[in-house]
């Protein structure tokens, strides 16, 4: 039995019926089309498909449609904000922090939730705190170099975020 | 000696560190990967396998799976047999079923597959079919593979009596048992490396599009190599109308690809016939479980090592005998020459004329393949080979791992050097390398530490790997896969007004081919490389290529580029000449523009000679601005390298903390040092992924034990240490612009860094040799069996 | 994956009462949890349905019970249950060899069982096999006591029901630590294959 | 991956969520963050014809203390402990527990309820409220019950729940001076589960003796187990290097581990006995901070 539900992804609020058992990761990429949320693992391992709800970052392969109902979701397609990267879009990019790009998408949804928790994270901090995904490109080195950059200049300047 | 730019840094050329131009798309999430492709009445595959390692398949009831809502056909080997599509070639000449029509080999080997409105329907439907197995005892152990009472695998070959594949040897048998039987010091181990998976974060899939109307065929696929798919496809199905013309194969952005995607899976064939069949969009992605049960695997090589020395540590010879499991089929990518790869590398960077190795290659119930996983041709096993043999000889002597490789190193005035088993190094400075590397992670320091620790009873291992890489296969002379060359191709295309788009039949999967191409015609043309376009992957639009794996890109595509954009510039100096009104040896080139030598203000920049070529060329002159080149290496490249790698052991848990890596690489000319950092980078994390975490577990009955992430243990960012990395350059000697390639070479020497580390701290134990993955277990096992736990 | 346990254990009952039960394979079916004998098809072997409820964890098999052995002589006796998964995701085999002995009025019963599983259940259920068969044999014990004291059997402990076996677990554990009891259900006998080596 | 099909009902009160459960009985589960049901659901082993969603019930997410109680509502997610102020100045073993439990975003939607409720010897949070003797609340169709933990984990996948309770509150005695907390675990990699974990909660009076003393062990055992025997051996008595290794020496013999990929039985007896030394010790630190 189909159930309706209104989801605010990036701002829009969306409105569809679905099967209760339609994944949140295929709402986003198929019914919405917004294919930046990627799929790696189907067991929650490796972070492809990390979106935030409500502010918090979450494996959207785990979680029915369903359960997001009301919720108000971000994904990557929603972090630029007046045609202007994120710092953390910025750092990726400076400081060579994606290679395929498969897992960047999920990278950074994590690291805008991380950073939220602490702005101000040492290398170990964030070394843990990515810990929800999975790279096979980088080695992490960079990636973990462009969060720290990007943690110094959302301390400095304010920083609009999709969250 | 150290590159320097000779391009500004508007021009972009090599050596600079240009930021990516991909980078863009992945970070608006706005990539382009195969699931993202959407067709208008596109349908979905998925896919039944075999719970069963060897099974013969009594029938297939599809009824049920028929009758639900949206299910729009199950395709069986048996409707494969009837358009004779049920078997395809893998690109070592084997063969491989589409699908099974009466026995399945390795347990998730499709069976059936199911079409349907949605990836739901298809799923469910998957679990509606019926199929009545007989099981088998399958045959999971190589080496009784070989046994005279094991069952013979391959009933398909006509004749086949056993479950042998071939022999492979290279050397000289009877002068390497001489050198032994007279050697001081002989030691001798056996290596083995397990399988291992690529685990790129994005599985396979395809999106197969036929047009009936059209009788048109693209195929959307995550492949790296799509001239050869699109060549594989024609010989498997131009029996029933697909013929080369008709077939479009685009590789979008790929998710990593690191070998995975070079072989053809069966779920591709299905979804194409599938397309064909129907006349609609199929689309077929797999997920993580089957991509880790049932694509291609790496390694399996169990090899018998040994090395003869002096007893002051000269070495004298080696010999390596290996038994390779290639599961039921040989999957693997290898040049037709070369069954084994290039194993023969396993000689290493080490100066001694004797040697012999020798590989047989064995049938199995297990999937198929036997390269993939960022490896050039059976590399990694060969150097893991050689750099735990020195290690062990180094132990067994009681010299110190550091100093018994700089008493064996090649010279650098021995290159070009002719290798025991016959390969020729193009350059290197293995000792320059060394001493860098030593130097940088304070070598002397920690062995003084070590001595400390070792009296308070901890365990601390400094670990050393001098390798030497063989990539950029191939030359035509001898590397060809299925029969087609080895080269590599890139045609450059300038518009009038100085803006270029070129086009290559390779195919990046993360490597930023899109910026680094770029820079090599940048630094030939004088164009921005910011002006410059890059595409891959569209077989209707790129010249032939043979694809990017194997660290073969810029050695051969690269090279193709130079030499395409060379002749652009010398039909640009024909073009200066003609409108400067001197002759083209009264020409200087400097990046971006001729002038008169002596009247630099007598110039013409390569934007202007480019309108030129549209609006005012020499008479007799072709038009436009256009070039192709498809390179054909006189010399494979020889990238090398020195890491050092710092381990502290738990003595109480076994638990093992790399403290610091650092690696110096020899790439030869660099021409993007922020991408070639960030390619060793992920090299290193792929190495020290199988040398601690990585590998597929097989028990007696034919499961895969560690089928998902859940088991299979690819590290995160806490796992992975944070590298330290730099170079020495010595240019290729034969390569157009002095580089050699490096993707590769850090999964190739990072695992016996790691391993020889760990055997170093605990060698006090009378430790010698280790099997990777090494796990806190392992280790913890030794320290048992040691007596150090209870 | 296959998992060998050796275990033994007493019955206080005459040894031809425990062969007789042992016969009957619809009173040992009813002693294995999850196990509903539907069909005779000869007379060694009978099919039966077999379900298992573990957690949130549902599988159901089509099943067939073959007695391989039957040494009345030797009082040995071999069984075989067969199960293939409905959804074709694999299947499992329970090879039960048993001999008795008579010692006064008790029954020693030898065991051994050797479980193997095929399949999916093999891939992402190895870290529990081991403890699944184990709770399948201790609950089996359990039944086939209660069965041959002439009570009946709980209707929970018809299925894989973790409470009352692992009620013993933990009972075992105590009364191993405390009293010194031997433990006839203790893991020290248990050989392991799937241990990663 | 994709789940079979279900029909699903949300619950906006308990009372509603006993409705739906005593109308679909056995084919319905209940749902709180998902992340050890919905994976089961992917792979088809568990394929319920109802799912009832508990999440959204009003009034379950909370970490308090009252009455010299610690009191942690069912639904309070991993994280919430993990970046709890309460927690880190009082509760460090749950700050310790929940940054080892799966990933940070798994964290973000895993409930503390669900860890228990799950039954599953292999999650650690067991092991943590068998060290705190915690008390668990439990609601049914017919009224709250309380179960002390002891008697919680009656068996392999198996706890006390009735077949329609909810888990609504884990109790926590509320900490004093002298007591500490401390949890650790050995995993193959972030997110795996434990190749052991250990929970030690001690409360040491001003002359290091022990006065209370709680030992968990996490998936070394078919069922979440506490080591009594160790307990015993240290109550009552001062603490020392040699008392301590005694303990860890008990909690490697007592645990009753399985081989599976993370090694032998022997391995874990072993590294649960170094764990159990260090996590006490880390818990003894932290105790004498706290007089």
């Amino acid at each position: 039995m189909k159930k309706e539900v209104t989801i605010n992804v990036n701002g829009t609020s969306y409105t569809e019926e679905v099967e209760p058992r339609l994944l949140l990761v295929h709402f986003i990429r198929e019914n919405l089309e917004l294919t930046g949320t990627h799929i790696g693992c189907d067991t929650s391992h490796c972070g492809a498909c990390t979106i935030l709800l409500n502010g918090d970052s979450v494996k959207s392969c785990t979680i029915f449609t369903v359960q997001a109902d009301g919720a108000e979701i971000a994904t990557v397609e929603g972090m630029m904000q007046d045609g202007k990267y994120h710092p953390l879009q910025e750092a990726f990019k400076e400081y060579h922090g994606l290679q395929c790009g498969f897992c960047t998408p999920g990278m950074l949804m994590r690291a805008i939730d991380f950073l939220k928790h602490n702005p101000d994270p040492t290398e170990e901090e964030i070394r843990w705190g990515i810990s929800s995904n999975l790279c096979r490109c980088t080695g992490y080195n960079n990636i973990v170099i462009a969060i720290e950059k990007a943690a110094e200049k959302m301390r400095e300047v304010e920083v609009e975020t999709v969250a | 000696m150290e590159f320097t730019c000779k391009t500004s840094k508007e021009i972009g050329g090599m050596g600079h560190s240009l930021k990516r131009r991909e980078d863009d798309r992945f970070i608006q999430g706005k990539g382009n990967y195969v699931d993202d492709v959407k067709l208008p009445g596109m349908l979905y595959m998925d896919i039944v396998r075999s719970p069963y390692a060897y099974a013969k398949i009594k029938s297939i009831n599809t009824e049920k799976a028929l009758a639900i809502d949206g299910v729009i056909t199950v395709i069986t080997g048996k409707d494969l047999e009837e358009h004779n599509l049920h078997w395809m070639p893998t690109f070592l000449s084997d063969t491989q079923m589409v699908l099974p029509t009466d026995t399945v080999m390795y347990q998730a080997q499709e069976v059936a597959c199911v079409i349907a409105t949605s990836r739901y329907i298809a799923a469910d439907a998957v679990e509606a079919v019926e199929v009545d197995y007989e099981p088998m005892k399958p045959v999971m152990d190589p080496h009784k593979a070989l046994d005279p009472d094991a069952p013979v695998l391959r009933t398909d070959k006509e004749g086949k009596k056993d479950n042998h594949i071939y022999h492979w040897e290279n050397g000289d048998r009877e002068k390497t048992e001489e050198v032994f039987k007279n050697a001081d010091v002989v030691v001798k181990e056996q290596i083995y490396l397990p399988r291992i998976h690529v685990a790129s974060i994005e599985t396979c899939g395809c999106v197969a599009d036929y047009q009936t109307a059209t009788k048109k065929m693209t195929v959307y696929m995550t492949t790296q190599a799509p001239h050869a798919v699109r060549t594989v496809v024609a010989l498997v199905a131009g029996h029933v109308g697909l013929s080369e013309e008709r077939i479009r194969i685009i590789s979008p952005d790929l998710g990593g690809g690191f070998g995975g995607k070079v072989p053809i899976y069966p779920g591709y064939i299905v979804a194409i016939t599938a397309t064909f069949l129907i006349g609609k969009p199929v689309k077929w992605i797999e997920d993580r479980t089957e991509n880790l049960q049932a694509d291609s695997f790496a390694r399996d090589y169990d090899m018998t090592c040994e090395l003869a020395a002096t007893k002051e540590g000269k070495i004298q010879a080696f010999r390596i005998k290996t038994l390779a499991d290639m599961g039921y089929t040989d999957g693997s990518a290898n040049p037709s020459k070369y069954p084994a790869g290039m194993f023969s590398i396993c000689t290493g960077s080490y100066d001694y004329s004797t040697a012999f190795a020798e590989v047989d290659a064995v049938y199995t119930n297990k999937p198929p393949g036997g390269i993939a996983y960022r490896c050039s041709f059976r590399v990694t096993e060969a150097a893991h080979a050689i750099e735990r043999m020195v290690d062990i000889l180094a132990q067994k002597i009681g010299k110190d791992p550091a100093e018994l490789r700089m008493e064996n190193f090649i010279k650098k005035d021995q290159f070009p050097y002719k290798s025991a088993l016959g390969w020729e190094y193009d350059s290197g400075d293995y000792h320059a390398g060394l001493e860098k590397a030593m130097n940088m992670i304070g070598y002397d320091e920690l062995r003084k530490e070590q001595v400390e620790k070792r009296a308070k009873g901890e365990y601390m291992g400094i670990g050393i790997c001098t390798f030497t890489e063989i990539v950029g296969a191939g030359p035509s002379k001898d590397f060809d896969i299925l029969g087609l060359k080895m080269f590599d191709s890139a045609e450059i295309r300038v518009h009038p007004t100085g803006k270029a788009i070129a086009r290559f039949g390779t195919k990046s999967q993360g490597q930023g081919h899109e910026t680094t191409y770029a820079q090599i015609i940048a630094e030939e043309l004088g164009i921005p490389a910011e002006h410059i376009t890059i595409e891959e992957g569209d077989t209707d639009t790129a010249p032939y290529g043979l694809g990017t794996y194997a660290s073969r890109s810029i050695a051969t595509a690269g090279a193709a580029a130079a030499i395409a954009a060379r002749k652009l510039r010398d039909k640009a100096r024909k073009i200066a000449a003609y409108l400067l009104e001197v002759s083209e040896e009264d020409l200087e080139w400097e990046p971006g523009k001729f002038s008169v030598k002596g009247a630099p203000e007598k110039s013409k920049t390569i934007q202007e000679l480019v309108f030129a070529a549209y609006t005012n060329y020499p008479p007799g002159m072709e038009g436009g601005f256009e070039a192709v080149h498809y390179y054909d290496p006189p010399n494979l490249t020889f990238p090398s390298g020195a890491y050092i790698c710092v381990v502290d052991i738990d003595g109480k848990t076994g638990a093992i903390k790399v403290r610091r890596f650092v690696a110096i690489d020899d790439c030869g000319n660099i021409i993007n040092p922020m991408i070639v950092q960030g390619q060793i980078h992920g090299g290193l994390t792929q190495g020290i992924a199988p040398a601690m975490y990585e590998e597929l577990i097989y028990d007696d009955e034919g499961n895969i034990l560690n089928g998902s992430f859940m088991d299979y243990l690819v590290p995160t960012a806490v796992e992975s240490p944070k590298w330290e990395t730099d170079h020495v350059v010595t240019p290729s000697p034969h390569h157009p612009l002095g580089a050699k390639g490096v993707a590769e070479s850090p999964t190739v020497g990072a695992p016996p860094a790691i391993v020889n580390a760990i055997v170093d701290a605990l060698s006090p134990l009378g430790v010698t040799h280790v099997e990777i993955p090494v796990t806190p277990y392992k280790v913890w096992k030794i320290l048992k069996e040691k007596g150090v736990v209870d | 994956m296959k998992v060998s346990i050796d275990k033994n254990f007493e019955i206080a009952q005459p040894v031809s009462k425990v062969w007789e039960y042992l016969l009957d394979p619809y009173k040992v079916a009813e002693c294995v949890p999850g196990v509903k004998l539907t069909e005779k098809i000869s007379e060694t072997e009978y099919k039966g349905d077999v379900g298992l409820k573990l957690g949130p964890v549902n599988a159901s098999f089509n099943g067939v019970i073959t007695y391989a052995k039957v040494d009345e002589v030797a009082r040995e006796i071999h069984l075989v249950g067969k199960g293939v998964d409905k959804k074709g995701k694999g299947s499992v085999e329970m090879a039960l060899e048993m001999k008795l002995q008579e010692s006064g009025n008790v029954t020693m019963v030898n065991t051994t069982m050797n479980v193997t599983v095929i399949g999916v259940m093999a891939q992402f259920g190895s870290r529990l096999i081991s403890d699944v068969s184990d709770h399948i044999f201790k609950q089996f014990v359990e039944n086939f006591q209660t069965l041959l004291a002439g009570k009946e059997i709980d209707d929970q402990d018809k299925q894989i029901h973790g409470g009352a076996v692992a009620g013993t677990v933990v009972k075992s554990i105590t009364s191993k630590l405390t009293s010194g009891v031997k433990n006839i259900f203790s893991k020290k006998d248990k050989k392991e294959e799937n241990e990663n080596e | 991956m994709i789940p079979a099909s279900f029909d699903y009902h949300r619950a906006s009160t308990l009372q509603e969520a006993f409705t739906f459960a005593q109308e679909y009985g056995e084919d319905a589960k209940y749902l709180a963050g998902g992340h050890s049901l919905i994976p089961m659901m992917k792979l088809r082993f568990s394929e319920p014809a109802h799912i009832i969603d508990i999440s959204r019930i009003q009034g379950l997410k909370y970490i308090k203390e009252e009455d010299g109680i610690l009191k942690i509502g069912a639904l309070t997610t991993e994280a919430d402990l993990e970046f709890s102020d309460l927690c880190h100045d009082k509760y460090p073993i749950l700050v310790d527990v929940s940054k080892l439990i799966g990933d940070p975003s798994v964290r973000n939607k895993a409930t503390v309820g669900g860890n228990l409720a799950h039954g599953d010897a292999a999650n650690d949070h067991p092991a943590v409220m068998l060290a705190l003797k915690a008390n668990i609340v439990a609601e049914g169709p017919n009224g709250t019950h309380n179960i002390p933990v002891d008697e919680f984990f009656k068996g392999f996948f198996e706890t006390a729940l009735e077949q329609h309770d909810i888990l609504i509150e884990i109790q926590i005695p509320a900490t004093k001076a002298g007591n500490g907390g401390a949890y650790n675990k050995i995993e193959r990699k972030v997110g795996d589960y434990a190749t052991s974990g250990v929970a030690v909660n001690l409360t040491v009076d001003t002359s290091d003796t022990v006065v209370d003393i709680g030992i968990g062990l996490t998936n070394v055992n078919p069922v979440p187990m506490r080591v009594s025997r160790a307990e015993e051996a240290l109550k009552g008595n001062k603490l020392t290097q040699e008392l301590i290794e005694k303990a860890g020496k008990i909690a490697g013999e007592d645990c009753s581990p399985t081989a599976d990929l993370r090694g032998s039985e022997d391995y874990k007896r072993s590294i649960t006995k170094e764990l159990t030394i260090r996590t006490i010790n880390k818990a003894w630190e932290r105790a004498k901070a706290s007089l």
